[in-house]
């Protein structure tokens, strides 16, 4: 069934959001998104999809269309990154809120300024109270098979909310690599038809999409909302544990546990930085040193107990945050972890390592040099917000 | 054109018990728009006045499906569901035979400045749908604020008449231009006053394919200060007075309609601006001997604007 | 050797413009005539790449890099800044965008700058498409056109909607001075350049700039392309004064060329029909008839 | 056979990328695991670029940069001059350039004492495929001087690649071209 | 001097005895008062600035930074969804190292649309490189101000501020305010001369591009450090402030009977000043409870916390703000600031207020109450005075 | 603490009447604090505001729930509005309108006092004839029924404070003052 | 502009302001295509200098234009405006 | 007004009884009445169509009165009536 192909991360969104076939696509321009709307705008040009395409004149529109088109009860697709993500930031929350399942990718990359075109995760980082279920990806595979998962869990009932697949900008979205795809009908299958309660095109019943709430209401529909992201939690869980039996593909979970059962450190890391530091893994692991990885898939919803139960064992962590919160105590991934741990049984000591900003390239000799740092610590490592590959430091 | 009492016969799509002000010229511009439309529509409109005070949770004012997203992006929302519109058709999801009609309504703030954008962009892009702008001159849901639409002279709360500087500075964009100036299917300007005119340019609009634009003059009470039972009169002095001129522009092809073209045929009486401006207490400072120079520049402006358009519309 | 252009350089040597780029020529000529007292903001655009990377800058004017979006907003903030501090007076503060930070994304910040009535110059150099990101359709790409977002394919899926007028769209907002200009003209560009300089208030120039890499041509041909654009009337010159219109570069209709060569030197044109090219033709002598209508009415008094 | 890592350099517009992916998606024809991505940068059409390939018969985990190929290939002669094109490049390695000149006064000029091949990739261009586009005849010296992938393959994907962008007789030319390249490329 | 002035007046009267030099601003419920009383102040003559009435709240950031770029100080004020709308500018400040100085009426996120009070919409800035500060009265609105100002142009900090009020409680609430006399105001603050600004005798570029290689993630450090410099800067500058004119607010965290408390509640905003009631009335039942008032969020008083876990058994921690998928910020910071610490206290979350919901003393005391129930292992946040179906 | 709350229609100036008290209590050395019942009904809807007068620092932000006294500044919102909701024993409730006291059915423990606030606004040119702006007239009522603040510094702080027509909104406040009518208990 | 050269985080200043000029960028070694000029055609009509968009046209000391090939790229723009021919393109490789 | 808990209203804050504002009356808001003076009446519409609460009453393309549940009593009907067939009046019974 799977056929190897050669795409980027940009080709594979391209490649499955084609398969998906989704009924309107809107996006803006940026770097480094715009071969995954070149190569789907190909699809449409040769009448390889019945999608809509909505070429719109911000990402601020982007995002405000794809509502507009997600109310109107349809399938809805789009991308963007950095400060396009930014500039769409207030319909972002908007597109949530009113629990429309759209499917995002994010091709992470710095915000401005200086302005920067290479990629780091804070443009996805701002946006992590806003609503959106987000899962970030390795590699162009993840990519690939996440697109559909996306799909299925956005729109499940208990949930529907949109979905922010995120992957490395030009490392995950211009780096081509083998990815093992579906057949077209596979696909169908798999995410099935979209047919939601209500529609703004239903003028026969018509509905009323973003009323004014006074405070006798507001909080009770954010509280929907939470529980609605609860409830992704349990639903993503089981969409990416079943993926494998049902199309074919490879394993996937909410989070990756590599070598961890007996590791006296571990890494917690995102995205394409988890990969090259399963390289490093292996490579000391064959030289008998006890090291492990955690890779965070699910980011929002928190997986909080599997994030516990993983590093149960583990005496030292090292978080790899690839964005900062300017002024706040460490990155957003460190924070999460330790309070995921704040109240757990055992608690290892968790430092944290701010790295690869703006793209800076973070190599297995970088990832190699925290778990000897871990491994000669003795007892806890002092410090615990540090800057990993800045000049100066 | 369907006479009035023909209309009476539709429902009506726009239910009393919104919250709009007494006597708002805005309520009054959605229900002849919608009575003069015999489509199904869809309607999507910008955070103001409109949106805040006919759809308050759990009730809303509106009898056809309703979208509100944000302040600056009513056009592109409307524009992203008439664009699922088309998939569906396409995938057979909707009968092809199907008509919807697409409208966005935003006010002169969520149009003219926040919103222009997001206006220019859907236009551009040929989706079929109609964008009504209603505009009170200045942001009436923050409580008066100039807007780019706000006439010169207008005192609001962030361009108060002082005792140095007579409300607003700056001459009013005129919007209806710069749309004109995207080469539309069908760009108007209508007033509620006249009615009639502005029911039948709905309905030519209906009947056209692709982008349509309509700015329509949306006296407020509250923030021109005006007599609760006023908007209509005061609608139509700003028609008599050529500063709201009644026009349409059909494929860059410019014609002035109703009581416009009465006037500039010669048919009916120009009045002069202070007539308009007189009732209302926004500009109240202006009629003041002092500000005479002022008036007379500013009746010139309006002078100057209503004879271009008399030459682009035998261009 | 004869210099029929001001001889003042203010934009460096060792730029990162492509080979043959029409928005370098753009860039050099125009602060020829704005001379050294000029501020600059400049959004993410081609140009945020060319003047090269931190900290590095082929600009000799003082230059600010803004978002994308808010050109207009960013020059209405250096002007204020500028009239605060008692240094507005002989300072010319010009924006400059692409057509994408122009027509699409930044003409919000740019309807609101000039309805305001702000003292800046704002330039658009127009080469018809997201050139940055690789050219992807923006609303000043021609009807006709191949770009990455409107690949042509097996539909035939070029740009089907016209080009925005965004100058029609500036004198539509009533401002003291609105002009097109082209890099095949250079004094005539300068000229203009110059009489912005000497205006108060918004000013707006749409400055056309070819490019060879995204229209697929060789870059030698920029200049003779752009020379092109004018002859046939696809891109006029003209400026609007206080309203009143004026043709600075008056084609008669025995010179007038036909469109075919324009098109037929670029790529991106390469799979237009016959029926396509007719519709250009049409479209280009409507608007071109207008035009001289226009000034005709509201030209300058004889 | 480990990871392999491959560095191509070129110039804008040279098709630098396009060889880097068209090599890995020869040898992922084999089973392999590959990634070919470009050095990310905002340079123009003309300046100076590099792309990479990796290839590996195991899942290629490692996101980073590469800093010490295997392989470097050199698509524009012109570049000797102003680039270390032998940078992180061992003596265990290989080095391939499009020049006319012969192997050893380029290693001569550049300092290098590893496997050193070239071929006049350029002339080779120009007459199968009538422009002096240098990227599939260096792709073609590559599968000839590295044996990391079969020629077969090196073809099936050429065709794969070029199916949807090319004419049928321009992804001919561009076959002809890889053939000749291996066969003409000095060992 | 003293004025009955609200929230929104106090922020306007800020902004004119700092004496902003450009303002750029869009009017959006509920900061509207703030915008119009500056026009006010402005066509009475009283006030002398250049006020650029913007077409949104992103172009209203954009002008700010251009203008602080050109070496004139600063001011600008939104709310909510105006605050979301320039997020991208938000960063684009603390990145031009622009020290604006901005007043963020608190105002709850849409949909569904709603005008009251929530602090989401200035915590999920909470990476962009702003210093946060949040206001308890009207009274320290223009003192915070005025503090901000000195604090971000220190030349060690360069960054922008942001300083919040919970809409209506008080941005609409009038109090009496104390305005210092303008020279002396003048004297603490000086006026603002960036070293390097947009000249044209000294042609610069602002903000180029920078690669991975290059200074990019140098540049962001150095946004970091400005931030610990801030924190010694605001503590620093709260104190001077204090010693001048009699008022000062406790720097980043402000204690209030926390000297013998157990149970500290962690707040901000306008419900400390019900916290402080509510405290008062539990203090004379002999509850020992006590307030941790987070006046700056950014940068975040790690130290304070740490110093503050020492000594009481439990922290009670009020969020009028939601992570979607997570939980509230402050919960969640402060956990992660005192993991570290061997003998750490039991720590509590509550989100309250949301949308507006109004905290009365009532809230507060069930809120004690429920967190002096004996420890029941891992503490998920609570949602209080929720309506709900028998749970 | 003295907790007041005023009904009224949006166009009435409840709001500014609410800082007027605000403003004249001030001027008595009282901490003071005045806020709206901020909703989105436009012109005519009813409407609500709040002052907050005491000697001590006022700590509590909340809203008002129990009020000492109520103010009602149009007489038909007694039919649709509960106005003495929550309102404290032995409150005051004063109403404008030229009914009597005893006349207008309030219910309950409350000290009810009346006044033709319309009638002396109208006479003073406040506002329009169909909208005459009362809050400065039923003001004076307030001060003399309720006695949180003297005549004397209501009458400066509306001097100060209202917009246009300073000293006819100073003379309805103390017309009104003069005017009040109250039911049995005064 | 003059910039002190930049080793660590501490060298920058706190806003990423440009200090050095672009004439560091050789864009020269970008050149494939190498414009000559012949000062026999030459008739100093001066469009290759008003045209170059790299600003790589200067005037000699005998007033000749003459091409400065540390930054010309080799786009031939000079070339194809040149109305005497007086510039040709040769192969940069082959010199 | 009957207060939902959230599990009970419908997610994204959706209204689905579309035109249900009629349940919420904004008679109350009226200072003034507008009478309607059938004998005068020539059912014209001009107040129909220019009513911004939709508050005259059609029935079989005749204007049969106005609806005080919504009427705002702004007088607009009064002011377009083009046969003095509305007359206002002051609202309450002290008048």
């Amino acid at each position: 069934m799977a056929k190897p192909m050669a795409l980027s991360g940009n080709f594979a969104a391209a490649y499955a959001t084609k398969q998906i076939n989704p009924h309107v696509v809107a996006a803006y321009p940026i770097t480094p998104q715009t071969l995954m709307m070149e190569k789907f705008s190909e699809y449409v040009a040769n009448g390889e999809v019945d999608t809509e395409l909505v070429c719109v004149e911000s990402e601020h529109s982007a995002m405000s269309a794809c509502i507009g088109a997600a109310a109107a009860g349809g399938r809805v697709i789009t991308s963007t990154a950095a400060n396009g993500l930014a500039l769409m930031f207030e319909v972002v929350y908007i597109a949530a809120s009113l629990r429309l399942p759209i499917t995002m990718c994010v091709m992470n990359r710095a915000l401005s300024g200086p302005i920067n075109i290479h990629g780091d995760h804070s443009d996805s980082m701002g946006t992590r109270d806003s609503g959106w279920i987000q899962i970030f990806n390795e590699n162009a595979q993840e990519v690939y098979d996440t697109m559909f998962q996306a799909v299925r869990i956005g729109e499940h009932k208990d949930v529907m909310l949109p979905v922010m697949v995120n992957f490395d900008g030009f490392i995950t979205s211009h780096k081509f690599e083998r990815v093992d795809t579906l057949d077209d009908a596979a696909v169908r299958d798999y995410v099935g038809t979209y047919t939601p309660e209500h529609s703004l095109l239903d003028t026969e019943d018509p509905v009323t999409y973003g009323p004014l709430d006074l405070f006798d209401y507001y909080f009770e529909h954010k509280r929907q909302q939470v529980d609605a992201m609860r409830n992704a939690l349990p639903v993503a869980r089981e969409v990416l544990t079943s993926y494998a039996r049902e199309t074919g593909q490879n394993e996937y979970d909410i989070i990756e546990a590599y070598h961890l059962d007996d590791a006296d450190v571990a890494i917690v890391a995102l995205s394409s930085t988890a990969g090259t530091a399963k390289f490093v893994v292996d490579r000391m692991r064959a030289e008998g040193k006890k090291v492990g990885l955690l890779k965070i898939r699910l980011f929002r919803p928190f997986p909080v107990e599997a994030v516990r139960e993983a590093l149960a064992g583990v005496k030292q962590v090292a978080v790899l945050d690839r964005s900062d919160s300017f002024g706040a105590y460490g990155g957003p991934v460190f924070a999460e972890v330790r309070n995921a741990l704040y109240d757990a049984e055992s608690r290892p000591g968790i430092v944290d390592y701010i790295y690869g900003l703006g793209g800076r390239d973070i190599n297995a000799v970088d990832i190699e040099g925290v778990y000897n740092r871990m491994l000669s610590a003795s007892g806890r490592m002092a410090g615990d917000v540090q800057y990993l590959g800045v000049r100066g430091d | 054109m369907a006479s009035l009492k023909e209309l009476t016969e539709r429902e009506e799509r726009l239910t009393g018990g919104h919250r709009l002000c007494a006597g708002c010229g805005a309520s009054i511009i959605v229900r002849q728009i919608l009575q003069a439309t015999n489509y199904p529509v869809v309607v999507s409109c910008a955070t103001g006045c409109l949106e805040v005070s006919t759809t308050i949770y759990p009730y809303t004012a509106w009898k056809n499906p309703f979208i509100h997203n944000a302040f600056e992006n009513s056009a592109v929302t409307c524009s992203g569901a008439e664009a699922m519109f088309r998939a569906k058709k396409r995938t057979g999801e909707i009968p092809a035979d199907k008509k919807v009609k697409f409208i966005a309504f935003g006010g002169d703030g969520g149009t003219y400045d926040i919103g222009i954008q997001s206006l220019s962009g859907a236009m551009e892009r040929g989706h079929d749908m109609l964008y009504v702008c209603y505009n009170n001159e200045a942001y009436m849901n923050t409580g008066i604020q100039r807007s780019s639409a706000t006439p010169l002279g207008a005192a609001t709360t962030t361009s108060p008449a002082g005792t140095v500087i007579p409300g607003k500075k700056e001459y009013p964009k005129d919007l209806t231009e710069v749309m004109a100036g995207h080469h539309l299917p069908y760009v108007c300007q209508a007033s509620p006053g006249y009615f009639q005119d502005l029911i039948k340019k709905v309905e030519t609009a209906m009947e056209i394919e692709g982008p349509k634009f309509m700015n329509t003059l949306s006296p407020c009470p509250r923030g021109w200060r005006h007599a609760n039972d006023a908007a209509i009169r005061i609608s139509k002095l700003a028609v008599d007075c050529c500063f709201w001129p009644l026009y349409e522009v059909r494929n860059d092809t410019y014609a002035l309609t109703g009581q416009s073209k009465l006037i500039a045929d010669g048919k009916k009486e120009k009045v002069p601006l202070a007539e308009y401006l007189k009732p209302q207490g926004r500009f109240k400072h202006l009629l003041a001997p002092k500000n005479k120079e002022l008036l007379d520049s500013i009746q010139e402006e309006v002078d100057r604007r209503w004879e271009r358009l008399v030459k682009l519309s035998k261009l | 050797m004869k210099k029929t252009i001001p001889d003042i350089e203010l934009m460096e040597r060792g730029h990162q413009a492509c080979l043959g780029c029409g928005a370098a020529h753009a860039m050099r000529y125009l602060l020829k005539g704005l001379g050294p007292k000029t501020i600059a903001a400049i959004p993410a655009c081609c140009w945020a790449v060319i003047p090269g990377v931190y900290p590095y800058s082929c600009m000799d004017v003082p230059l600010q890099y803004v978002a994308f979006e808010t050109t207009g907003a960013s020059i209405s903030g250096i002007e204020a800044a500028l009239r605060a501090k008692g240094k507005k007076e002989g300072t010319t503060v010009v924006g400059w965008a692409g057509d994408g930070g122009t027509l699409d994304i930044g003409i919000q910040a740019l309807s609101g700058a000039v309805e305001r009535g702000h003292d800046v110059k704002y330039v658009c150099y127009d080469n018809e498409a997201y050139m940055n990101t690789g050219i992807q359709r923006s609303s000043a790409t021609p009807f006709g056109a191949w770009t990455t977002t409107t690949p042509v394919g097996t539909t035939k899926a070029w740009k089907l909607s016209p080009k925005k007028n965004i100058v029609e769209i500036m004198v539509a907002h009533d401002i003291p001075y609105a002009c097109t200009a082209s890099v095949a003209y250079p004094e005539d560009l300068i000229k203009k350049a110059q009489k912005m300089k000497d205006i108060t208030g918004p000013c707006f120039m749409h400055i056309y700039a070819p490019c060879p890499t995204g229209w697929k041509y060789p870059p030698e041909k920029t200049i003779e392309l752009a020379r092109l654009a004018t002859d046939t009337c696809i891109f006029p010159l003209y400026e609007v004064t206080n309203g009143k219109y004026r043709i600075t570069k008056r084609i008669k209709d025995e010179k007038k060329k036909d469109v075919l060569d324009y098109l037929r030197m670029q790529g991106r044109f390469k799979s237009l029909d016959e029926g396509a090219i007719q519709s250009i033709r049409d479209h280009v002598d409507f608007e071109w008839a207008r035009l001289l209508r226009k000034e005709e009415c509201f030209g300058e008094e004889q | 056979m480990d990871l392999i890592e491959i560095r191509w350099h070129g110039r804008g517009g040279q098709g630098v990328v396009t060889a880097s992916e068209l090599f890995a998606e020869a040898a992922m024809q084999d089973g392999n695991y590959i990634q070919a991505f470009p050095e990310f940068g905002p340079e123009r059409m003309g300046a100076p670029i590099k792309a990479f390939t990796r290839i590996c018969p195991t899942p290629i985990t490692i996101h980073s940069q590469v800093y010490t190929p295997n392989i470097v290939v050199v698509l524009d002669p012109t570049l000797l001059g102003s680039v270390d094109v032998t940078q992180g490049l061992g003596t265990d390695g290989i080095l391939i350039v499009n020049t006319p000149k012969d192997a050893k006064e380029i290693a001569t000029m550049l300092g290098y004492a590893g496997r050193l091949y070239t071929l006049d990739a350029t002339k080779i261009a120009l007459e199968t495929i009538g422009r002096p586009v240098a990227n599939t005849a260096c792709a073609g010296a590559l599968v000839k001087v590295s044996g990391l992938v079969s020629m077969d393959n090196m073809m099936a994907a050429t065709k794969e690649k070029f199916r949807e962008k090319l004419s049928e007789k321009a992804v001919l030319a561009n076959i002809e071209t890889i053939r000749k390249a291996y066969e003409e490329v000095s060992v | 001097m003293k004025l009955v002035l609200s929230g929104n007046e106090a922020a306007a009267y800020g902004a004119m005895l700092a004496r902003a030099e450009v303002i750029s601003a869009y009017p959006i419920t509920p900061q509207t008062k703030i915008v119009e009383k500056i026009a006010d102040l402005i066509a009475d003559g009283r006030f002398k600035t250049e006020f650029i009435k913007v077409e949104s709240e992103h172009s209203a950031m954009a002008a700010c930074i251009s203008a602080s770029l050109v070496g004139a100080r600063t001011f600008t004020a939104t709310s909510s969804q105006g605050l979301l709308l320039m997020h991208e500018m938000l960063h684009w400040a603390s990145g031009s190292r622009t020290p604006v100085v901005m007043v963020n009426i608190n105002r709850a996120v849409a949909p569904p649309w709603s005008v009251w009070a929530d602090q989401t919409d200035s915590i999920a800035q909470r990476d962009t490189g702003w210093i946060q500060y949040y206001c308890e009265s009207c009274q320290e609105v223009v003192d915070t101000i005025m503090q901000a100002y000195r604090v971000c142009e220190d030349p060690r900090v360069l960054l922008p501020a942001m300083l919040s009020e919970d809409a209506f409680f008080l941005s609409h609430t009038s109090e009496i305010v104390d305005l210092p006399p303008q020279e002396e105001l003048d004297a603490f603050l000086g006026t603002y001369e960036p070293d390097v600004r947009l000249d044209i005798d000294n042609p610069r570029s602002f903000g180029s591009l920078s690669m991975p290689h290059q200074w990019y993630p140098e540049f962001r450090y150095k946004i970091q450090e400005g931030m610990e410099h801030a924190v010694e800067a605001i503590e620093r500058v709260d104190r001077e402030y204090g010693s001048l004119f009699g008022r000062s607010y406790g720097g980043l965290l402000d204690l209030y009977r926390c000297e013998d408390a157990d149970t500290v509640i962690v707040a901000a905003g306008s419900m400390c000043s019900t916290i402080r009631a509510a405290i008062e009335e539990l203090r004379s039942e002999g509850v020992k409870v006590g307030m941790a008032r987070i006046r700056v969020f950014r940068p975040f008083p790690t130290e304070a916390f740490r110093a503050l876990a020492k000594d009481v058994r439990s922290l009670v921690v009020l969020d009028r703000s939601f992570s979607m998928g997570s939980e509230g910020a402050f919960f969640s910071e402060v956990k992660a600031a005192l993991y570290p610490l061997s003998d750490r206290p039991d720590v509590r979350g509550f989100a309250v207020g949301i949308g507006g919901r109004d905290i009365t003393i009532e809230t507060i005391r069930s809120i004690i109450t429920d967190s002096l129930r004996p420890d029941t292992g891992i503490t998920a946040q609570k949602w209080v005075g929720l309506r709900r179906c028998e749970e | 603490m003295i907790e007041i709350r005023f009904h009224g229609r949006g166009g009435q100036g409840s709001v500014i009447g609410a800082q007027l008290l605000a403003e004249a209590a001030f001027r008595e050395g009282k901490f003071v604090q005045a806020f709206p019942y901020f909703g989105v009904e436009r012109r005519g809807a009813p409407v609500s505001a709040f002052t907050r007068i005491s000697t001590t620092p006022i700590l509590t932000r909340t809203n008002i729930y129990t009020p000492d006294h109520v103010v009602v500044l149009d007489p038909t919102l007694v039919e649709f509005v509960n106005i003495t909701e929550g309102l404290r024993e032995g409150g005051w409730v004063i109403v404008n309108t030229r009914k009597s006291p005893d006349a207008l059915g309030i219910a309950g423990h409350s000290n009810i006092a009346t006044v033709d606030a319309t009638g002396i606004a109208r006479s003073h040119g406040l506002g329009s004839k169909a909208a005459p702006i009362v809050n400065t007239s039923i003001l004076g009522a307030v001060a003399r029924a309720t006695s949180v603040v003297g005549l004397d510094s209501l009458l400066a702080a509306i001097r100060e404070k209202v917009p246009s027509r300073r000293e006819e909104n100073a003379a309805a406040a103390k017309d009104a003052y003069e005017a009040l009518m109250t039911g049995g208990a005064l | 502009m003059s910039g002190k050269e930049l080793r660590c985080y501490e060298d920058l200043p706190p806003s990423p302001v440009t200090h050095d000029s672009s004439l560091v960028f050789k864009t020269g070694s970008w050149r494939t295509m190498r414009p000559v000029i012949s000062k026999e055609k030459c008739k100093l009509c001066g469009f290759c200098w008003k045209f170059c968009p790299d600003v790589s046209i200067f005037e000699d000391s005998e007033g000749y234009p003459a091409v400065d090939y540390d930054y010309c790229k080799g786009c031939g723009i000079c070339a194809n405006e040149c109305p005497f021919d007086a510039i040709t393109m040769l192969e940069e490789d082959a010199i | 007004m009957n207060e939902k808990t959230w599990k009970e209203i419908p997610i994204g804050g959706l209204i689905l009884d579309a035109g249900n504002a009629a349940e919420y009356h904004t008679g109350d808001w009226r200072t003034e009445r507008p009478v309607h003076i059938l004998d005068k009446c020539k059912h014209c519409m001009f107040c129909w169509i220019c009513c911004p609460d939709s508050a005259v009453i059609v029935k079989d393309k005749k204007m049969v009165g106005i609806d005080y549940d919504y009427c705002k009593g702004c007088g607009i009907c009064k002011d377009v009536c083009p046969f003095d067939a509305i007359e206002m009046t002051i609202e309450g019974t002290e008048d």
